[in-house]
């Protein structure tokens, strides 16, 4: 047992750290536009200092980074409440894919593109009667000569608002009693007449996902990722390649736990601080061994891809785990807050961003894979239990 | 033995279940969020025609003259609705103490106008940075002659804009144990400044009040003076069983809202409902539901009766009711997965709402040592029992 | 709105309590055997006293119970601790079916030593493999001649190391695709070569259940109950009978919710009683809520059996809400006396009932419908959720 | 970056787990139960002769010279099969104490015998009607020449009948906050009179002695004279930290009992598995314990090698494990249904056992308040924390 860094490991941290301190933006501005611009650049910063597709290739811009490069990188940008990646679905899907199994032709279209945020993307699996499952995708490709249409309705699709291009899942035939099979993916052009953005209003109020309408959208074969009818397995070699997981989230808990005991050290009400209630420090002392326990499984999880070059099926209760425990933990930061914790925006008690986290955290229990279909994987992949029936 | 609702109470219910599925059911809850008061304020009217703000106020006074039971299937469809407005305060707090506390004048000032639905109270309790305990309030009022001038500021007055006068506790005295205290009738349009705050549920508004040398006659006072924490506490007892049956009613709608929508959602082939994950889920739920109901039941009819464990019963009530609620609130979202997250359904309000009780007027805590000095168990003070976990 | 007592029922009331006081046995037995002969003794007291079968016709030796005396009846039982009731299935179950669709001759040779104790009965429902679904049942009755050879195992009979007769259901015909036809009620004499009983030890300590091994076990058509065949409907229409659901269970959680309360007041650790900790009153007064709420649950499902004339499917929320929370006070019961709690028998802290007690509430969360099932019921025929796929 | 138990720490588990199975795994503790103790001695003899019970103490006298971490996979299967005995006690107690506090002479006197097998300790600590408090503690120890004269009862001694030596906790002073305390070694057979109490986890025996002017020397004091609380208290870390790995353990076969058995166990045609109330409960059950594992390899790790939140880390574990066990004890119980029910199966056993560990050497509170201390939270003594809820 070990959980310390190598050396090139501690200089790969100071280096972006280092990076960190020089090139974080100082404000962030909060109007949408301006900060959808200062998202953009923030990618293009990133790229330019090779801090955008660390995993990757050299020749495509990465650094090659190994798995421990990318757990520090993550920890290093929660620590530094970094901005996120508006092109997350470019550099974490869309980029690997295509390196390995694109087109040449693909990779010279979009990689740097994706890399430097000038092109940004978005995902779209998620239908309205496809959630959960994701495989009964009704929309459409059918081919036109050399072009294929495309039909349907997708939704979820995070930054669909302002992504130039989407990594589209669609129906190219149907396999009766298979609904796997016969899917394809395409890498759809987002800037023409057949494709319709809506957005959809979060119960916090902000807008971060879109509906995606698709009447006549045109893609051509060079548009297809893989082979016609098998995007099913492109989707799933896509989930190996995810090697770190859900650090991030992970990270980002040990921090919220951490400004967590800051606000009830900080917080007073009646001129005592909220962790001189003896309750209080008792749920803390609870929630902190809940949450150093999710932290360290993911650590031992990580253990594992180490020795095993991939994940596991474990990676399902990592992703359980973080998301009940943030939306507990969250939903206790607000509670202490007593009455005046139902206010909020500019009348927070101590600062909004508890109550808007708070809420936010109701979406994470839902996407990404609800909790229930989380705990169908781990029983069914990682203690073999029978799988539900199907009617 | 008969525990259930009469006739009668079952009726009002129904009309007032019609009325307000005619205005919209929670539309007009959406509306309100949005700023359009408009449909609000028709619906206010129209239970005032009802007869809903008057049940409790006694015939002599333009009231029905009944009890805080015949409350109950109203404020559970008021809950069922997300119904802004004060009526809980109105209704359940400061009707009660002025039926019972109110001096003639009183009386015949404010109870007539309250059930015609022409004036409305909210509750001025809670300070800055302070808790519910008695001995933190700081808002001072000073005889001069025959008036009080009053000093001060209270936050978390429940819809402050909406109302046209508030219950105002005042420190008349130094104290300790809540000695000291009065309580204060005030219009709003003598309070020196007002502005409302952005809160979560947009269905209530929030506001904070300031009050600059306000002077008021000393015939505001409700009750004796320095002894209105004791008023208060009574007030209480009326306004927390009132709560439970407000929470009630929006529970029944999650849970409705729930299983119908596990009903008709279909993932893998099925509706959902048919997942066990889903359906026991919703009967956890629906079990809460009922036990909320039957507690909120009795404590109203504990109230009316005078029964010796009115106190734990409310308390207990409102401690199960505003628990459960969050609880079902946050499953109804799971149970909708991303449709639920969304402002498109009606999840948000009722969780946003079940965050608005959960803290009002007290705290779990403090309610469950209500329960507990209620049932004879020996009581200590609490030292520091501001929230709710 | 109306929780008063008839004056009608204030006698009935009344008259039992002092029929109890004159008639309660004081001192109770520990040694097994002398505790059947008690028992025995007891139902037979009752029986003289025309407490045993309260809800029968007077022919019987009834008085013609109204459902508010039944409930009397159980709380006062409750109040006064007395003694469980040893022919519960005799008086409860079969007693009332062979008054309804009983032969003459049945109803002559059973009913008044059911009554009186003479005649201890019990259940031959479950099977190692027909728990939860009881329709799996495999023990066979075979037509041989004019008697029946009946073959397999029953489980879980309470007192069937002491019964004289057995309310078995077996299969007599099999029906694909239809496992709740063609069984058939039989009412067997266990007092025969081919029953044989072996006790099962529970998780307590006690043998209250058994194994009731059957090898050609014999019954006679005078043994069959309703029709051939027709046995899952006598069991249906049993069911309906239960007009007091599980009256007495509820009335025993109010007690011992009391008794716990006592119990903090009394116990003192450090020279201080338990319910001096405000943490304890917190979780006392959550109690004191869900428990009272699960008795105004009954209360309210009461009403609506009154009105009715017959229980609905929400006696299936009393039965998972009492059972829980029965388990869950005890717990709280025994985990608050802190290291002392594990000491029972003659060194329990306080009595070694609540050790005892809670172990055995482990029980009623399984036996009587587990909460699983009962879970499926309420969302199937309360909330009308779809059934379960059946493979 | 290696979160892992190494290669040896493994191979070390996969002996002991070779030789548990050959004494048939949890019948040791069953036949321990019915009062048949033969089993467990001879196993005891074999897991010495493996040197188990030299892990942690030093080569100079006998032992691995191995640290806490090096104890968990062997503690975690001594969980899986209930394995009756003080080996906490004495590996996870006595044995660091000693060697961190110990004199040569007391080193000398015990360490061999501990690595041997030959001899084992417990810890008499709690006294009747009292919690674990110091403060509380009465036994009293006399100075008399070179000599202490010990006066008093304490119960709830774990296995103080199997065992050769106590490590006993008295007073030697007046005190306040723990001070006057000392820890005393004694011979089982130095003890006026011991009874063994009836404990509803039958596979450790609990026993209660009584002391009348038992003169032992001075020399066996460990540590320093009325200074035995901090000395107990770094022992406790030890202890803990141990405690979390046997009831990881546990759980560990707890959740193969449950998802084996919704395996092959069939209901309305299908393995019970696959209902959503049963597979999704064990998954939780999974869930608990991976945390609790993650957090107690952790614990013992930080202890190693002294890392400065090992208090936290230790008394997490112990926390979470401790409320997981007994969780995951009773879902057993309820996913095997009726037959769970039952002495047949193994479920009772591993909730007796869970019970056993909940309160054991203190509470779940105070536990909580010790990570609180241990993260530098704000603290105040608790004022009466007795109990786990």
């Amino acid at each position: 047992m070990d959980f310390s860094f190598t050396k090139k490991e501690e200089r790969f941290r100071l280096e972006l750290r280092n990076w960190l301190e020089e090139n974080l933006p100082t404000s962030w501005p909060k109007e949408e536009e301006a900060y959808i611009s200062f998202l953009k650049n923030w990618q293009r910063t990133l790229a330019e200092g090779g801090w955008a597709g660390i995993t990757w290739p050299e020749k495509y811009g990465g650094r090659n980074a190994t798995l421990m490069q990318e757990i520090i990188y993550h920890q290093e940008m929660v620590r530094a409440d970094a901005p996120p990646s508006i092109n997350y679905v470019g550099i974490h899907m869309v980029g690997p894919t295509l390196m390995q199994i694109g087109t040449e032709e693909q990779k010279e279209r979009f990689i740097k593109k994706l890399l430097t945020g000038e092109e940004i993307w978005c995902q779209g699996y998620s239908e309205p009667n496809a959630g959960s499952d994701l495989s009964a995708i009704k929309t459409s490709a059918l081919k036109d000569g050399d072009r294929w249409l495309i039909n349907g309705q997708k939704v979820w699709t995070s930054y669909g608002h302002i992504a130039d291009r989407c990594f589209l899942l669609a129906r190219t035939s149907q396999v009766p009693g298979k609904k796997h099979k016969g899917i394809t993916v395409f890498l759809l052009d987002m800037n023409q007449p057949g494709v319709e953005v809506r957005p959809i209003v979060q119960l916090d109020g902000r807008q971060e996902f879109n509906e995606v309408y698709l009447t006549d959208a045109v893609c051509s074969d060079a548009d297809i990722v893989g082979e016609v009818d098998k995007g099913w397995q492109v989707m799933i070699s896509l989930m190996l390649h995810e090697r770190a997981g859900i650090g991030a989230e992970v990270f980002t808990l040990e921090k919220q736990f951490n400004n967590l005991v800051a606000m009830t050290k900080e917080y007073k009400v009646d001129g005592k601080s909220l962790i001189e209630d003896a309750n209080i420090r008792q749920k803390m002392a609870d929630l902190y061994a809940r949450s150093r326990g999710a932290i360290l499984n993911y650590y031992r999880n990580l253990t594992n891809t180490l020795k095993n070059g991939q994940p596991g099926p474990e990676s399902s209760i990592d992703k359980l785990l973080v998301s009940e425990l943030t939306k507990e933990m969250l939903e206790f930061a607000v509670s202490i807050q007593g009455p005046h914790g139902i206010l909020w925006k500019e009348d927070a008690p101590i600062n909004s961003r508890w109550q808007e986290k708070y809420l936010y955290s109701y979406g994470t229990t839902i996407g990404g894979g609800t909790s229930e279909i989380q705990r169908n994987t781990i029983g069914e992949r990682v203690l073999g239990l029978p799988k539900d029936l199907r009617a | 033995m008969d525990f259930s609702l009469n006739e009668e109470q079952e009726m009002f219910r129904n009309y007032v279940r019609k009325c307000l599925n005619e205005a919209g059911q929670t539309m007009v809850a959406r509306e309100f969020t949005c700023g359009n008061t408009s449909e609000f304020i028709k619906l206010q009217k129209k239970l005032a025609e009802l007869g809903c703000t008057g049940i409790t106020i006694s015939e002599e006074y333009g009231g029905l003259g009944l009890g805080a039971l015949d409350l109950v299937p109203v404020l559970e469809e008021f809950g069922r609705a997300v119904l802004p407005g004060a009526y809980l305060e109105t209704m359940a707090f400061v009707v009660p103490l002025l039926e019972k506390y109110g001096t003639r004048e009183q009386k015949e000032t404010y109870l007539p106008e309250i059930a015609a639905g022409t004036r409305s109270f909210s509750i001025a309790w809670v300070e800055p940075n302070k808790s519910y305990d008695p001995d933190v309030i700081e808002c001072q009022a000073v005889t001069k002659g025959s008036s009080l001038v009053i000093n001060g500021v209270k936050t978390l007055v429940p819809d402050g804009n909406q109302v046209e006068s508030l219950l105002l506790i005042v420190r008349t005295d130094e104290g300790g144990n809540g000695d000291g205290l009065s309580l204060v009738l005030i219009d709003v349009n003598e309070v020196t400044d007002m502005k409302t705050l952005s809160s979560m549920d947009e269905t209530r508004n929030v506001t904070e009040i300031t009050l600059e040398n306000v002077e008021v006659p000393m015939a505001r006072v409700i009750g004796e003076v320095n002894q209105g924490w004791n008023v208060l506490k009574e007030g209480l007892l009326y306004l927390h069983a009132a709560t439970s049956s407000m929470l009630v009613g929006s529970m029944d709608h999650i849970v409705e809202m729930s299983s119908e929508y596990a009903k008709i959602r279909e993932q893998f082939g099925q509706p959902i409902g048919r997942f066990q994950a889903i359906k026991h889920r919703i009967v956890d739920m629906k079990l809460d539901l009922e036990t909320a109901r039957s507690l909120s039941h009795y404590a109203n009819w504990a109230l009316d009766t005078n029964q010796q464990d009115k106190e734990a019963a409310i308390y207990s009530a409102r401690t199960f009711a505003t628990e459960a609620n969050i609880r079902l609130a946050s499953h109804n979202i799971q149970n909708h997965g991303g449709i639920g997250f969304t402002m498109e359904m009606d999840c948000h309000l009722f969780l946003k709402r079940a965050r608005f009780y959960e803290n009002y007027m007290g705290s779990i805590s403090q309610f469950r040592e209500d329960v507990s000095k209620g049932l004879g168990w020996s009581y200590e003070k609490p030292r520091f029992q501001l929230t709710s976990k």
